[in-house]
């Protein structure tokens, strides 16, 4: 069966929207630097001043030695996950920054979240073999999860970017 | 293109396999665990790092506040205040009545203590000081609750048999009772033997949080009792189908470390139905009759005649009250710190004042100087102490005017307003005297309970000055 | 497309590189400020977004207990709570006192207030409601003080000035002393205008803090204080000189947010000799002589007969009991939080209530959700308002209890000593009353004053009721 004429110019429309929506995010992205999500080097998250606060805070934080942003905020478990957590991201954060529109303070999102416990975890699963045997941590501060995630953080919260107050 | 993506697929494969023999590795078990083993030592054998601290809730210690001193005897509270005399007359808390100590001695203490040996106590008593789970269930299946000991805690015969003992224990005499245990809390009133996991097994909680979760008390520190208001309710709420693990690490404490009912007159209870706050427990104790009719109390006041209330430990409900609970900080965090040992964390099992560790039980949320640290718990316990002092004076003003007035002749009718004043105001001083953190666990709260005491206090007194025999 | 995409492109990249010339610019001289320069839209000029900012001081809001309302005229607190005209019977403030409102209207409210129309005043009012830094030092410069106003701030000439100024200014009718003022608190009263550093400029101030840091009472939360002490003590404390950024983000503040006396008996002062605490500045009043060898007091009870203390917004007194204070939270962090305009980050210079922008103001500190902290703030300003309604009950009966006994024939002599505790009731009643955020910036500290409030109320009352004519 032929696919009928509209369909085509739908689908020609649809390609070029497409095309436009890809090249101009492609755009933004690069021109805000954006890109700065594909090193590992935490000079270039700052390429981005609203970053500026988190890399000041992690100067002074207790794994400025030993970590980077990368190390903490990506996923290591394996290279689809990373590059897609990348790209999203970056995607959205360029975003964000292009149009001004987030909201301050900056949190991590729940999604990130996961991720930073995962690195955690990655470098002290041992030590903390014991207590993660039973089950992950919890916090109650969301009801519709059983037990949240976000555990070491709740104890932890300095060792990325130092002391919070 | 295919030689990439199977690369990328056996990358992620492998990773995921990575995971999962990370998960079941845990520690070395050397024996079997089950919903028999009641013997800490046992369990010790699979977890001696948790079992020896454990162990050491038998050391003593005292800070400005807590602790039992480092004598052979519990520090008397009685001999520390004499005015409790006073405010207790008539009442078995006036003959002994001592600092809380250690885990270790609770059993030990309760059998010794005067209040049991010379006053007549029943088999409720048990309750919170002993590992009771097994003896419950013996006893229920005794009383006829149907299964055996084999079936797992949380099967419905497993259940029954825990409520009919319970039951049938709260009846017996304390003597007869205390017969039926041997170890204070064990790791089994708190850890499922299967996985360790945290769980609640005191009947009175389990009945208590339960009555809880059907008030409209707002519990936002106690989410999933939030959530579980927004479902059908078909079934009661249960800590452990429910409740997260952050919530069952207060949870687990909160069996025994809260105000309770658990004279002759009716089955220990958990006075929850209308919330958690001093003045909804007073309602509810106020509202609440005795099979023979009578509105609940606890003692009648040798010297002011008055049908006073007795409160207990409440720990679980003041701490429920103060900015900790509501920032999700459990009792576990500041009383069962991480400790490290070795290459291995895990949970403080000498369970004690958080100020004996402040550096595990507060550095890693507060980054403030030890010194800091102690100073600003110390503050804040002193001002509780200098108000409690206050409404103490107040109270005992108000028990020596009845007492005049009574003797001058002035008429029960005309003294009964006061007598409900002096009710209010001991069961508020008393709710904060009890409490065991000097007013830490909820500052502003425990003040105001104070200030209110002291103002029914002072009214009653007014009330009294008044009167004509 | 092609066009609409090369649009869209260029347009965000032009948003991309403004957000990145924003955050080179700083801010542009155009105009050269010195120490003449009162008024704020000269300051403008240099600085647009601030001076934007505090201008939008004159917008109208109500928090649950903050705020003036949005109606024309600021809420009465009189007609809200009409015990405080019992309270206030024979002072200004029973005829007319008022929710205070954003700085824009402070000269305004205070010459129309029927405390200054109805009553007379001194010109120690000026103190806190305009900018008179040069006032003060033209005035000073008129009284003999030597130089001229183009000396710098922090010159001995200037410092010269401005006190002499102070003390001149102080002794006129208020009438009088308004003419030489037009602005509200002005930039020039909190910034050096050369670098805009932050800096205190009111006399008050500079003497009470320089009193404070001779008196022992610890101040952990000023630690600039704290070291001063520990050195060779020749020149008085300066906040000037020796106080951090962080504890002037307070001081600028303190200037005027602090209980004062500033009646027609002596100069203004601050009475913090012996400390900031409640008790501290009681005992510093009762020591305190007029020059008439009179014991401090305010006014005289109308009905109760007592010489009385008035309190006015000890903010920062108040908030130097509480946590934030101890943990370095200073008045700027929470009351003017750092915004971003484009890519600069500023200080909120539209000073007022927090809950107005919580997650500004709040959540770079807490990482709770804004309805949470609202509800954090407001649990503790509704314990703090039930807990002021009883001691403004006890004290209220008082006054009626000293009124009645006067009347029934008791001589003075014997109601003196009820007088003494009625005293003591006030003030503490008052302190509260007066201070600002209703509990929040010391919570259990505030309820702990309320406690005492209570208490001597109360026993006020029971010494009444024992006496005979
Ligand atoms: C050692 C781990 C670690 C490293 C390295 C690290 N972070 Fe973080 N990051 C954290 C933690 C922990 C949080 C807070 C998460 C929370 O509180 O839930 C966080 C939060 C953030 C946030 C969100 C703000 C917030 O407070 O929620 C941003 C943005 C951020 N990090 C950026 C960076 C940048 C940029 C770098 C490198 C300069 C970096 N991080 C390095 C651990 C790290
Ligand atoms: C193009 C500018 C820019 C760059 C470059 C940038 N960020 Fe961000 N980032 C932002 C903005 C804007 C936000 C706020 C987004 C929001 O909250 O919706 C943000 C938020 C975040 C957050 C918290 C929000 C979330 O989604 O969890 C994390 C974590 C973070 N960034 C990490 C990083 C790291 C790591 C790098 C460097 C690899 C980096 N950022 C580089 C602009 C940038
Ligand atoms: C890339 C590996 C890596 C990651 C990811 C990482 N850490 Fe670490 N962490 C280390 C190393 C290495 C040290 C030892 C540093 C030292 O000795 O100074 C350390 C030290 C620590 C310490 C002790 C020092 C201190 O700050 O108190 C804590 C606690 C800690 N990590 C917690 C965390 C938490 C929580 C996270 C996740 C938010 C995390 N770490 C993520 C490698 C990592
Ligand atoms: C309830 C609070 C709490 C939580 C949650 C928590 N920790 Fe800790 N952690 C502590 C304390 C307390 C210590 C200090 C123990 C000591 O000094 O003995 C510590 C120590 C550590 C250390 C340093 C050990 C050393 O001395 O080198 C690491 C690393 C660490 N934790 C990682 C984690 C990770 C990863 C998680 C999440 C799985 C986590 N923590 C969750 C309280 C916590
Ligand atoms: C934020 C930390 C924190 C939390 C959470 C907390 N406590 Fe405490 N608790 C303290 C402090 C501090 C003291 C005072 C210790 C002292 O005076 O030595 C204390 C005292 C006590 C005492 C008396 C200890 C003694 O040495 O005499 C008991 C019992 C107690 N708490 C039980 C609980 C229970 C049960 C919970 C949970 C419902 C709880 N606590 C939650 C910090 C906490
Ligand atoms: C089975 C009942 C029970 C449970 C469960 C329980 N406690 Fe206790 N707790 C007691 C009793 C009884 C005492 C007093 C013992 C005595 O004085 O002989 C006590 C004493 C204490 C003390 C005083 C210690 C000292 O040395 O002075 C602290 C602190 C304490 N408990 C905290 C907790 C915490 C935190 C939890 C939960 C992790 C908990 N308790 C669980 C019954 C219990
Ligand atoms: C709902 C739990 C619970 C019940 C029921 C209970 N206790 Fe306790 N008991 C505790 C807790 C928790 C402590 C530690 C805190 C404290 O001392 O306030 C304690 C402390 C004690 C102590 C040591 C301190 C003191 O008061 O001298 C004695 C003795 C004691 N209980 C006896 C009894 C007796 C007798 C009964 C029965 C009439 C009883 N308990 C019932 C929980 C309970
Ligand atoms: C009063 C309650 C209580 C008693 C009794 C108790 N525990 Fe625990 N235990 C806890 C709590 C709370 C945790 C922290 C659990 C969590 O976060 O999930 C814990 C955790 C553990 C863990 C997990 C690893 C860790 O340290 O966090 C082990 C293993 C453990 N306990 C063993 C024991 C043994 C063995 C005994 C008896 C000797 C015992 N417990 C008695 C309350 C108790
Ligand atoms: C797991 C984290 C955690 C632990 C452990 C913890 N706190 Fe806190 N604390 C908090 C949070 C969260 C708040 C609420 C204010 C805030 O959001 O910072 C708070 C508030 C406070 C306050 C002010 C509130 C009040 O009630 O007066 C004091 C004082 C305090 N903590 C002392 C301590 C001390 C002492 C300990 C140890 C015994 C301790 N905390 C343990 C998290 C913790
Ligand atoms: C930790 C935050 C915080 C700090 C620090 C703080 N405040 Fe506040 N302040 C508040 C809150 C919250 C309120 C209550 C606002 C309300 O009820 O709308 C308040 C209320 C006020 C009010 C009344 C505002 C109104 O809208 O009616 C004044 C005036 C005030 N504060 C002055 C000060 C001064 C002066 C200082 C320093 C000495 C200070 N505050 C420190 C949080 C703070
Ligand atoms: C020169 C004296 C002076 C200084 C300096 C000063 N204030 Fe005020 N403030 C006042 C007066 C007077 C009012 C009341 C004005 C009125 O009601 O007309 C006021 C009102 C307020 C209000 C109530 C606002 C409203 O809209 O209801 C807040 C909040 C406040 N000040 C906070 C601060 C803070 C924070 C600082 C320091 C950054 C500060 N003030 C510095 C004198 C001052
Ligand atoms: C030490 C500083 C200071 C002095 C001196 C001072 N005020 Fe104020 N005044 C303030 C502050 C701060 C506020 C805002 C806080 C409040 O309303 O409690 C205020 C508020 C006011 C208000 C508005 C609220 C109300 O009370 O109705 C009036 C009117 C007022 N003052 C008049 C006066 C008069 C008249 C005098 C002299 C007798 C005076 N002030 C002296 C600092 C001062
Ligand atoms: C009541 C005191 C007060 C008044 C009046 C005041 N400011 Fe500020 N200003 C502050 C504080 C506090 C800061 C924060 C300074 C810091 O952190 O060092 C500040 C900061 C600034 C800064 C530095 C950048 C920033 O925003 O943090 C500028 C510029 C400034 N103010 C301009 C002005 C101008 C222009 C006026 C008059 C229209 C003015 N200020 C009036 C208290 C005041
Ligand atoms: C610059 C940091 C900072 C800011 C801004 C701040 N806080 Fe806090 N807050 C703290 C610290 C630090 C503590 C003490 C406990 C701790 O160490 O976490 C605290 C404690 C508290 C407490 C418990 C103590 C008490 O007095 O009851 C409450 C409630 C609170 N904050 C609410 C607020 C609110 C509401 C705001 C905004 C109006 C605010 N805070 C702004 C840092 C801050
Ligand atoms: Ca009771
Ligand atoms: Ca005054």
């Amino acid at each position: 069966m032929k696919p009928s004429q509209p369909l085509h110019v739908l689908a020609f429309l649809a390609v070029a929207l497409i095309g436009v929506l890809v090249g101009s995010g492609l755009f933004t992205f690069i021109s805000a630097e954006g890109a700065s999500y594909l090193s590992n080097d935490p000079k270039v998250c700052v390429n981005c001043h609203i970053m500026r606060e988190q890399f000041d805070g992690w100067q002074h934080g207790s794994h400025h030695a030993v970590a980077t942003c990368n190390d903490c905020h990506l996923p290591h478990d394996n290279v689809i996950h990373k590059f897609f957590v990348k790209g999203s991201n970056g995607f959205h954060h360029s975003e964000a920054f292009t149009t001004m529109n987030f909201h301050e303070p900056i949190r991590i999102k729940p999604g990130n979240a996961k991720v930073l416990e995962a690195n955690c975890l990655r470098c002290h699963g041992e030590l903390t073999g014991e207590i993660t045997a039973h089950g992950t941590l919890g916090v109650p501060t969301d009801p519709t999860q059983k037990a949240d995630l976000y555990g070491c953080v709740r104890c932890h919260q300095e060792v990325g970017h130092g002391p919070r107050r | 293109a295919a030689a990439i993506a199977t690369i990328l697929v056996l990358a992620l494969y492998s990773s995921v396999m990575k995971r999962k023999t990370e998960a079941l590795q845990t520690s070395f078990r050397l024996v079997n665990l089950d919903e028999k083993t009641v013997d800490p030592a046992q369990w010790g054998k699979n977890f001696p790092r948790q079992f020896d601290a454990y162990q050491r809730t038998n050391e003593r210690y005292s800070t400005r506040y807590g602790g039992a001193g480092s004598e052979g005897m519990a520090k008397s509270r009685l001999e520390a205040d004499p005015r409790l005399v006073t405010l207790f007359d008539g009442y078995a808390f006036a003959i002994d009545f001592n600092q809380r100590q250690g885990h270790a001695y609770m059993l030990q203490d309760q059998r010794t203590t005067k209040r049991v040996t010379q006053k007549p106590q029943t088999g409720s008593c048990l309750h919170c000081h002993a590992s009771n789970t097994v003896a419950y269930r013996e006893e229920g299946i005794k009383q006829g609750a149907p299964g055996t000991l084999d079936e797992p805690f949380d099967s419905p015969n497993a259940r029954q048999q825990l409520m009919a003992g319970f039951e049938s224990v709260c009846k017996m005499s304390y003597q007869d009772a205390t017969k039926l245990v041997q170890h204070p809390v064990a790791c089994l009133d708190c850890h499922d033997p299967r996985n360790m996991q945290l769980r609640v097994t005191k009947p009175g909680f389990i009945r208590g949080i339960a009555a809880l979760a059907q008030s409209g008390d707002p519990t936002p520190h106690l989410p999933s009792i939030e959530k579980w208001r927004k479902g059908d309710r078909k079934e009661a709420y249960d800590a452990n189908r429910d409740a997260s693990r952050q919530e069952l690490r207060s949870m687990v404490c909160g069996q025994c470390h809260v105000e309770y009912y658990c004279g002759p007159k009716t089955t220990l209870f958990f006075p929850w139905n209308k919330g958690l706050k001093v003045e909804q427990i007073e309602s509810y104790y106020n509202e609440y009759k005795f099979p023979d009719g009578h509105r609940f109390f606890d003692w009648k006041h040798a010297k002011a005649g008055t049908e006073v209330l007795k409160a207990q430990h409440p720990e679980f409900e003041t701490w429920s009250q103060g900015i900790h609970a509501r920032s999700g900080v459990s009792c576990a965090d500041c009383h069962m710190p991480y400790v490290r040992e070795g290459a291995i964390k895990i949970s403080d099992h000498q369970v004690r004042s958080p100020l004996m560790d402040i550096s595990r039980s507060c550095q890693t949320c507060h980054r403030f100087p030890e010194a800091e640290l102690k100073t600003r718990v110390e503050i804040i316990q002193d001002r509780t102490y200098l108000l409690m002092g206050a409404a103490e004076n107040a109270i005992v003003g108000l028990i020596q005017d009845l007492d005049s007035a009574r003797r001058a002749g002035v008429p029960e009718a005309k003294l009964q307003p006061a007598m409900e004043l002096h009710r209010k105001a001991q069961w508020r001083l008393d709710y904060v005297n009890a409490e065991n953190s000097m007013g830490f666990h909820a500052p502003q709260e425990t003040a105001r309970i104070l200030a209110e005491s002291i103002d029914y206090g002072r009214q009653g007194q007014l009330l009294v000055k008044g009167l004509k025999p």
